[in-house]
């Protein structure tokens, strides 16, 4: 791999990076403490301050295509944030490639839904705008997340990564618990903050195993001397860090939690959990790819994580009627063909990176499209009782047909050119990791195209099975297509998702990251001939689709689920039973042990206390019964006490 | 004549008045007392045996602080070598005579209950209530007895005077006890201050049965105590051949005489003298005969025959089996465990105030037996300063346990004292620090006291046994807080106790007792230099 | 008499001649203030400014003290400042005599930043039948000037003196004030604290004991007491330490000395228990840094496993606890237990950044528990109840308590951007290298942290209205019903029957909300105060720090 | 015959006055119990001063004597006082103040 770039501080409009995150901090900050005074034009500012950031990040980002590639990396030394003893953390930043790449996606896809938000939480018909805080709420929460986010891509170091890594949490917390009077919402925003912790653990240990070995915690320098360390201590210390990206990517063994968060605002769902936050863990394995690279064993286990993932995430989409909750492990597996590209190292960051923009775009096209949906159709999530809506919403339907169309690889379309890519490379792999992983990745692709095209086809197609039913909310359903405010980001997300695959790979965005990823190096012929790898997926694909017209389209969907159906739809539609093995091996025996210990606090470490003082008083009271009044036993005590002094005197001298 | 001629001349045994004046007034006043008391009309007793009383101990202080500026460091011995006058002894002296002050202003005070707490027999007792302040006696109440009985027409009742004396005595004994420099001294000093003590026991105004029967008790087992002493007495002397002091000393280093003398008189020596200190298990005189005696006589009681008995087994232990404590401390071990454990353990479920400080003075003993024990300078300057700081504290408790009364005379029951802060915030204020001062919290002197008695035991490779008095201080501590939870956490009962005003006296031996706890707690500096000043001469 | 020698002359060493009376203006001041109460009894609101005024002066000179402080000379070795000393018992070889450095500093700052809050918290409390707000404002300052003493005493006996002195105030906080079972609450409290105490002082007195042996006459004077503590045996500095420990571990408290936390805590008026957990509890933390790493070296190095388990054991143990926990109080008790489970992980580490957090540990766990407990108050004066299961879906009736509320448990399970992650990175930064493994299992316990402060969160502000307190209040309709025990000041103010912040409120809560989000981002300035002391304390311990400027190149230990 | 005689004699007298104490009811009874007690001293003391050939014991003797007296003149006064008020010299009557 090449040198790595020389750093130099940031200059010009890079010296106002840390704007980057502070106007949507602020923004935040001002929305959570004007209160009701900001309900009628919070919403603007919120918007407002992204689009801010947005435009500082792109001027960042123009210039730092002027200057030489070695030179774009910089850094931008803000403060001293934590210092003791020989321990420095800087709050500074880091701009190069990778984060202005992240900068421009949070920032760009960020804006777009912002704009959308501002008509998907107006207020409900009749209420008096000024008198609903929850729009503001919602803005200072999404600002928050931006903020959030942007420290995260943009710390120099890991502990500033950490601050970034656990305030996205927050405001994911925060946004999926968004409806706080729903119990399934705020049980989902606990779910998700605890994954997330257990991801954070493992984010935190690496940190410190870094400290303990190399005395720092910047990228720089960590960079700089890794290949100093022992192979173990460096396997350990990706693992560790991979933890942490499962937890906070959704990924196996932590992925549960992802589908759960679809409780939040679906603007949430399309910008935290699908296009940003949720693709952290990506970004973190490939901003220590200098650590990736030296650990074979390392990238396997990431590998293997990224396919278990993609596999399960596409298996469990299948059978969901949530359109949500599709889309959520949607989401999921095609995160895990990230994690799978970045484990694949130098032959994959960029790819990895690659996917995670296409994505971005088309899933949070996708994302917001279901959002124009529910809105259309009174907040019901369940396709069942869908049906036919291409009509009533075109706009939707055609914003949503183009994000379906990238996401199943639809030749030309944006994930046709980053998956395949993916898959090309997966097949490019050594031995049995090239089968395992380029098998399970073309498996996934065809799921991918099922499951998918059975949501299109129960959404916008068919009988209109809406007409008669009524709403959970009681009322009768009258979809329709929902106004500019929204369709304007979904159509842009829906050029994004058609353009941006082409555009980015034209452009050579490989060769604009390599500043930060490295070189991307063509894999080798692997066990499949490139040449052949794009016909293979893409036949997988068309069978997906076409098992998918002969299952869900040419029949009419019962609206009522089908039971009992067989054991692999059972198991899916239980996500594989992740959520019980969560119950039954933590969450039991958890609350058992709660109970078991809170008894014993009581009855055992506190009864021993309060056992000694009763034994005191006990003791005591049966004592004073001696004290009987007579004098002459009073005597005989006294006899006693003199006749045991003189026997020990006497015992002490002669014995 | 020749053989007269040939007999030595007596030559009257060298005497050091100066140095012993302190004990001549005392005892001289308790004479004059007895005349006072035989010979002044009834209702000029009482103010002047007050008179004479404060008068004595005023003039015996001011000998005692007299001669103490001039005393030689090494201090003598005196009286045909009966007495030593040393600085432990002038220590003592001091405390006895301050202390002995306090408890005669609460005797003598009359305001609290009126015509005072004393009074001679129960049939006196059925006169008054037969015809209280009528002018003549009434018909078939024998007319000695009225002559006896309160004052002259219309004055308010007088109390009985007698005490006085007895006190004068008793005080006049302990001074004795605390000074004998041979064990015959101490006995008979040990008789002057007991008798006098039983007989007060008895004299309690109201609830005769109890006074009667504590000093019954009290005499019973205080001679049976004393005979012990005595035994042990005369064990040694057929030991050493001696009774004084460093005679044993000299004789426990090296005679051919059976060791089992010497233990075993050791051993019934102590015997008598822990009996007097009130250390378990020789106290079970204390809870009674402490809650039967009239208050002011419990004060006294508490206060001052502590400070006599623990500077009497001070003396014994340091100048007569300094030489042998190896074979003693592991007993006396066991009795100061035994004392603290009884003393806090039983006074946890007491229900009567007095009682409880009656057990609290036992864990105290046991504690300043820690001191006691340690046969170092700082072993005897620290038992000093416990016996005055905790005699000062003590006679503040019970100066105020004797104003919280119901109809029926002193409310002792605890539970008469709930919610007792809120009817009377500065007296239950005073009793909450005095019993912190128990508990030897910081800044009162039972801190210090504890801290130097404690640290003279660990100094003195005690330090188990320091560990295990800690615990017990923490056990203890329960009691003293219960006290002030009833006080200002629980809720006043409906028929509770009034707090009477005090009079001047009283207001002034507790006031004694709470500036002193602060003061000791405080900058108790110059009071630890002169428990230091000088050690036991023997 | 008057040429009484004692044969335990006193060490000089110390300054007799007084010194700077900073700190014994900032003992006093709130002596006098209590002591003021007592003529102010019967004019309540005068009483209460007067309190309100020391407590405010009090605050004013802290920060001056702060500003004086010389981050510079302390680095350059000077161990205390201000330093004040006059002998005090010479016979006993102790000083009046005061010093701080930067952990003492930043837990007097500590204090004095929070008592002007909590007094405007209990400006309107309703108070038990028959209690007058100028003796609950008493108590207040008094347990301030306690703090105070200990906080900034240098001689180990003064030290012992304040140490117990400062549970009689405490105590009747919980007694006089507290909730329903005070009497019990307190006197477990006292006799717990005071049984540990009293077990110190067997060690107090083993030290002088010892200073005697090895000096010629007894001292408490702390620096002379350091100097001799690398001389002193292992096997005496075991004893002695473990009499320490043991009062420093009930009184911080560790697993299994905990026990009477939950129930004082609970008990306690929220004033108290604020300051009980907030910063009374910190004196055994501080005494573990001040007293028995740097005088028993050896001792707590060889004793140091047994502390970390108990750590371990209490960061686990307190935070499941707390999961169990039905009642609010007892709950934040709880979650205590586990922060300081971390406390004591970072003390027994032995490096700088382990003891810097520490230190930076105790004053965030102030901050941030001090603002759970007060939410929790502020949720008991309007329903009347501590129970978790009486209250529901409160974040719908008011938005502001529940967001506060929200931030304080972000404190505490210290997210990054609060003050408490700063804290917390530091001590398991600077544990890891000595003690991986008890490292490992408290960094699990953020996880922990995590579950118990969303859970409740969750129970009581998520979800529907729901809850019988909440219910009863909002039935109540404000104006103080039959069965309401709604503090009437806040019903009076917003008239509804469960009133969001008031005013008042907000400012109690201000302050706080401010200190805990500018410490997340800016704990420099508090880090440079820790700093010096902190390298002093390892100079003392006499361990290298475990990891060099360039880290231990080469693999996990 | 062998001093040691009159010792053992003496610590016979003197357990013989213990256990009377512990025995017998009557105030009297137990009172005189305690003067036996002290005379079994005397006996030890005379003794040893006839061993030691000195007269100190015999003197100390006679100071027990003095003692005695005194204490039995304040005892009887005491016992006749509770004797009026209870009609009774039963120590075990007087049993008021206990536990």
């Amino acid at each position: 791999m090449t040198a790595p770039p020389e750093v130099l501080p940031a200059t010009g409009a890079g010296s106002l990076a840390w704007l980057l995150f502070a106007i949507p901090a602020v923004s935040a900050l001002v929305l959570f403490l004007a209160g009701k005074r900001a309900n009628a034009w919070g919403h603007v500012l919120g918007v407002a301050s992204v689009l801010a950031s947005f435009v500082l990040g792109v001027v960042i980002f123009v210039q730092t295509l002027g200057v030489a590639p070695d030179q774009r990396t910089t850094e931008l030394s803000l403060y001293s944030w934590i210092s003791s003893g020989t321990l420095d953390v800087d709050f500074g930043l880091r701009i190069d490639p990778l984060s202005l790449t992240f900068v421009l996606l949070i920032t760009g896809v960020g804006s777009l839904i912002h704009i959308y938000s501002v008509g998907y939480m107006a207020p409900h018909a009749g209420a008096e705008p000024s008198s609903d805080s929850s729009r503001r709420r919602f803005f200072a929460q999404l600002n928050l997340f931006v903020a959030a986010m942007l420290v995260l891509v943009l710390g120099n170091n890991f502990v500033l990564l950490y601050l970034g890594w656990e305030g996205v949490g927050l405001a994911s917390y925060l946004l999926i618990g968004f409806y706080q009077d729903r119990p399934s919402a705020a049980t989902a925003a606990k779910k998700a903050f605890l994954m997330n912790r257990v991801g954070d653990v493992g984010l935190a240990l690496a940190i410190f195993v870094l400290w303990l070995n190399l005395g720092t915690l910047q990228y720089t320098e960590v960079f700089a001397r890794v290949g100093e360390l022992s192979g173990g201590t460096i396997l350990a210390i990706t693992l560790l860090l991979l933890l942490g990206a499962c937890g906070k990517s959704g990924q196996f063994p932590l992925q549960s939690w992802l589908p759960d968060a679809m409780e939040g605002p679906t603007p949430v769902s399309a910008l935290i959990h699908a296009a940003t936050m949720v693709t952290a863990g990506v970004y973190l394995i490939a901003r220590t790819n200098p650590i990736y690279d030296l650990t074979p064993t390392g990238r396997v286990v990431v590998a293997l994580i990224g396919v278990v993932t993609l596999l399960i995430g596409a298996v469990i989409g299948c059978a969901y009627d949530d359109i949500k909750k599709v889309l959520a492990y949607s989401t999921v597996s095609q995160i895990g063909y990230m994690i799978l590209a970045v484990g694949l190292g130098p032959a994959g960051y960029a790819l990895g990176i690659f996917h995670l923009l296409t994505h971005g775009f088309f899933k949070a096209g996708l994302f917001l499209g279901a959002g124009s949906v529910m809105h259309a159709m009174n907040d019901d999530v369940n396709m069942r009782n869908f049906g036919g809506l291409g009509r009533r919403m075109p706009i939707t339907f055609v914003t949503f047909g183009c994000g379906y169309l990238a996401l199943i690889g639809f030749p030309f379309l944006s994930g046709y050119f980053s998956k395949d890519a993916i898959i090309e490379a997966a097949f490019g792999q050594e031995g049995w990791q090239g089968w395992v992983y380029g098998l399970a990745a073309t498996l996934a692709a065809g799921l991918t195209a099922f499951y998918m095209t059975r949501l299109m086809i129960m959404t916008f197609f068919g009988e209109e099975r809406w007409r008669n039913l009524k709403a959970p909310d009681g009322e009768d359903y009258h979809p329709h297509e929902s106004p500019p405010v929204m369709t304007g980001p979904m159509i842009v997300l829906a050029i994004g998702s058609v353009f941006a695959g082409f555009v980015l790979s034209a452009v050579g965005l490989n060769q604009w990251l390599a500043p930060s990823l490295g070189e991307l190096q063509e894999s080798p012929a692997g066990v499949l001939p490139h040449a052949l790898v794009p016909w293979l997926v893409l036949a997988c694909s068309a069978l997906g689709v076409l098992v998918a017209y002969l299952v869900v389209g040419r029949r009419p969907t019962p609206v009522q689920r089908p039971e009992p159906v067989s054991f692999p739809v059972r198991a899916a539609r239980r996500d594989l039973y992740a959520n019980a093995f969560n119950e039954t091996v933590i969450e039991r025996p958890g609350i058992w042990l709660t109970r078991a210990l809170v008894f014993l606090d009581n009855r055992g470490v506190d009864g021993l206390v309060n056992g000694l003082a009763a034994g005191l008083g006990g003791g005591s009271a049966r004592l004073r019964r001696l004290q009987t009044g007579f004098v002459r036993s009073y005597a005989l005590s006294m006899l006693g006490g003199s006749v045991f002094v003189v026997a020990a005197l006497l015992a002490v001298r002669f014995a | 004549m020749n053989a007269l001629a040939q007999v030595a001349p007596l030559t009257a045994p060298p005497i050091d008045y100066a140095a012993i004046a302190p004990l001549l007034v005392v005892l001289g006043g308790a004479c004059v007392s007895v005349l006072f008391e035989a010979f002044l009309p009834r209702h000029q007793r009482w103010p002047a045996q007050v008179a004479l009383s404060v008068l004595v101990v005023a003039v015996a202080g001011i000998a005692l602080g007299v001669y103490a500026g001039s005393a030689p460091v090494a201090g003598i011995v005196t009286l045909a070598s009966a007495l030593t006058v040393d600085g432990p002894t002038l220590f003592l002296w001091g405390t006895l005579l301050v202390l002995g002050f306090g408890s005669l202003l609460l005797i003598a005070d009359r305001s609290v209950e009126p015509g005072g707490a004393f009074i001679a027999s129960a049939v006196e007792r059925a006169s008054v209530a037969a015809a209280p302040g009528t002018t003549t006696g009434p018909t078939g109440v024998d007319p000695e007895h009225v002559d006896r009985s309160y004052g002259a027409p219309g004055e308010a009742p007088t109390m009985q005077t007698e005490v006085f004396p007895f006190v004068l005595f008793a005080l006049g004994g302990m001074m004795a006890f605390v000074a004998a420099n041979d064990l015959l001294t101490m006995f008979v000093a040990l008789e002057v201050l007991s008798l006098p003590l039983y007989l007060v026991c008895g004299l309690a105004r109201r609830r005769r049965l109890l006074s009667q029967e504590a000093a019954v008790k009290y005499f019973l087992l205080g001679a049976f105590a004393s005979a012990f002493f005595l035994y042990g007495l005369a064990l040694l002397y057929g030991y050493a051949g001696s009774v004084k002091l460093v005679a044993i000393a000299t004789a426990a280093v090296g005679t051919p005489k059976s060791d089992a003398l010497l233990f075993g008189g050791l051993a019934l020596l102590v015997v008598g003298l822990l009996f007097k200190g009130s250390v378990g298990p020789f106290h079970t005189w204390t809870p009674d005969v402490y809650q039967g005696a009239p208050t002011p006589i419990t004060a006294f009681m508490a206060a001052c025959t502590k400070v006599a008995a623990f500077g009497a087994l001070l003396r014994v232990l340091h100048v007569a089996f300094g030489s042998t404590h190896w074979e003693w401390r592991g007993v006396m071990w066991v009795v100061a465990i035994a004392s603290m454990a009884i003393g806090a353990v039983l006074g946890l479920t007491q229900t009567d105030l007095k009682r409880m400080i009656a057990y609290s003075s036992v864990a105290h003993a046991g504690f300043l037996l820690l001191g006691v024990m340690a046969i170092t300078r700082e072993g005897v300057s620290s038992t000093l300063f416990y016996l005055l700081a905790y005699g000062f504290t003590t006679l503040g408790v019970f100066g105020v346990i004797s104003l919280v009364r119901t109809a029926d005379g002193e409310a002792t029951h605890l539970s008469q004292w709930a919610g007792l802060a809120k009817r009377s915030p500065i007296l239950a204020g005073v009793m909450t620090f005095l019993l912190l001062g128990l508990a030897g919290i910081p800044l009162t002197s039972g801190f210090t006291a504890k801290f130097a008695v404690f640290s003279a035991a660990l100094g003195d490779g005690m330090a188990p046994l320091v560990v295990i008095a800690l615990v017990f201080s923490a056990v203890a501590a329960f009691f003293y807080l219960r006290v002030i939870v009833l006080m200002y956490f629980s809720e006043t009962p409906e028929d509770g106790p009034t707090v009477t005003v005090p009079g001047a006296f009283t207001t002034v031996a507790v006031t004694l007792g709470v500036v002193v706890t602060l003061l000791l707690g405080v900058a108790p500096t110059l009071v630890l230099g002169w428990a230091g000043a000088g050690g036991l001469t023997g | 008499m008057n040429t009484a020698v004692m044969n335990t002359a006193v060490m000089n060493t110390a300054p007799d001649t007084g010194g700077n009376v900073m700190l014994l203006v900032l003992l006093l001041l709130p002596v006098l203030g209590a002591l003021l109460m007592y003529p102010l009894r019967t004019n309540v609101p005068l009483a209460k400014a007067v309190a309100m005024a020391t407590a405010l002066l009090e605050f004013v000179l802290v920060v001056v003290t702060w500003v004086g402080y010389s981050t510079d000379a302390a680095s350059s070795g000077e161990r205390f400042q201000y330093v004040f000393s006059v002998p005090w018992i010479p016979a006993f070889g102790t000083h009046l005599a005061f010093g701080i450095d930067g952990i003492a500093l930043v837990m007097i700052a500590l204090t004095a930043f929070l008592v002007p809050g909590l007094m405007l918290f209990a400006w309107a409390e309703k108070l038990p039948e028959g209690r007058t707000a100028s003796g609950y404002f008493a108590l207040l300052l008094a347990t301030q000037a306690t703090l105070m003493g200990v906080f900034t005493a240098t001689d180990v006996f003064l030290f012992y003196v304040f140490f117990e002195a400062m549970l009689i105030p405490m105590y009747f906080l919980i007694g006089r004030f507290g909730g329903p079972n005070r009497q019990y609450a307190s006197v477990k409290f006292f006799l717990y604290s005071l049984l540990g105490g009293l077990i110190m002082l067997a060690s107090l007195i083993g030290l002088y004991v010892t200073s005697a042996d090895q000096l010629g006459a007894g001292t408490f004077t702390w620096s002379d007491l350091q100097s001799i503590a690398q001389s002193t045996p292992t096997s005496t500095q075991i004893w002695l330490f473990l009499g320490f420990f043991v009062a420093f571990a009930i009184k911080a408290p560790l697993v299994p000395f905990h026990t009477w936390l939950p129930d004082a805590g609970a008990e306690a008026p929220i004033v108290a228990a604020v300051l009980l957990v907030g910063v009374l509890d910190k004196v055994g933390t501080f005494g573990f840094l001040r007293y028995c790493l740097p005088l028993f070296p050896q001792a707590s190095q060889v004793l140091a496993p047994l502390v970390l388990v108990l750590a371990v054991i209490g960061i686990i143990y307190g935070a499941l606890l707390a999961v169990g926990q039905k009642d609010m109080s007892r709950f934040v008790a709880y979650t205590s237990i586990a922060h300081f489970g971390f406390i004591a992980l970072g003390t027994f580490a032995f490096s700088s950044q382990a003891f810097a957090g520490a230190t930076l540990y105790m004053v965030n766990h102030g901050l941030s528990t001090g603002m759970l407990f007060v939410m929790v108050g502020l949720l008991v004066a309007r329903g009347g109840s501590r129970l978790m299961s009486d209250y529901g879906g409160v974040s719908k009736l008011a938005p502001l308590l529940a967001g506060c509320l929200l931030l304080a448990g972000m404190s505490s399970l210290a997210l990054p951007g609060t003050n408490s992650f700063v804290s917390e990175f530091l001590v398991l930064v600077g544990s890891f290298p000595r003690e991986p493994v008890a490292t490992i299992i408290a960094t699990v316990g953020i996880i922990f942290a995590a579950l118990y402060i969303l859970w409740f969160y969750q129970q009581t502000m998520q979800g529907p209205v729901r809850g019988n307190a909440v219910i009863r209040a909002l039935e109540a309709g404000g104006v103080g019903g039959p069965g309401a025990m709604i503090d009437p000041a806040v019903a009076a103010e917003r008239g509804s029957g469960f009133p969001d912040l008031t005013k008042r409120e907000i400012g109690v809560l201000a302050p706080l909300i401010v200190v805990i989000v500018v410490l997340g981002f800016f704990p420099g300035p508090v880090l440079d105060v820790i700093n010096p002391s902190v390298q002093s304390t390892i100079t003392e311990v006499g361990l290298p720090d475990p990891v060099p400027a360039g880290g231990v190149v080469g693999g996990v230990r | 015959m062998s001093p040691t005689n009159y010792l053992l004699l003496s610590g016979l007298l003197f357990t013989v006055g213990a256990i009377g104490v512990l025995v017998r009811r009557n105030a009297i009874v137990v009172f005189m119990c305690i003067e036996l007690m002290l005379n079994a001293v005397n006996l030890s003391l005379v003794t040893f001063a006839r061993m030691n050939g000195q007269l100190d014991g015999q003197v100390m003797a006679f100071f027990v004597m003095v003692v005695a007296a005194a204490e039995v003149v304040v005892g009887l006064a005491i016992i006749m006082s509770i004797f009026r008020t209870r009609r009774s010299s039963s120590v075990d009557d007087a049993n008021l103040l206990k536990y």
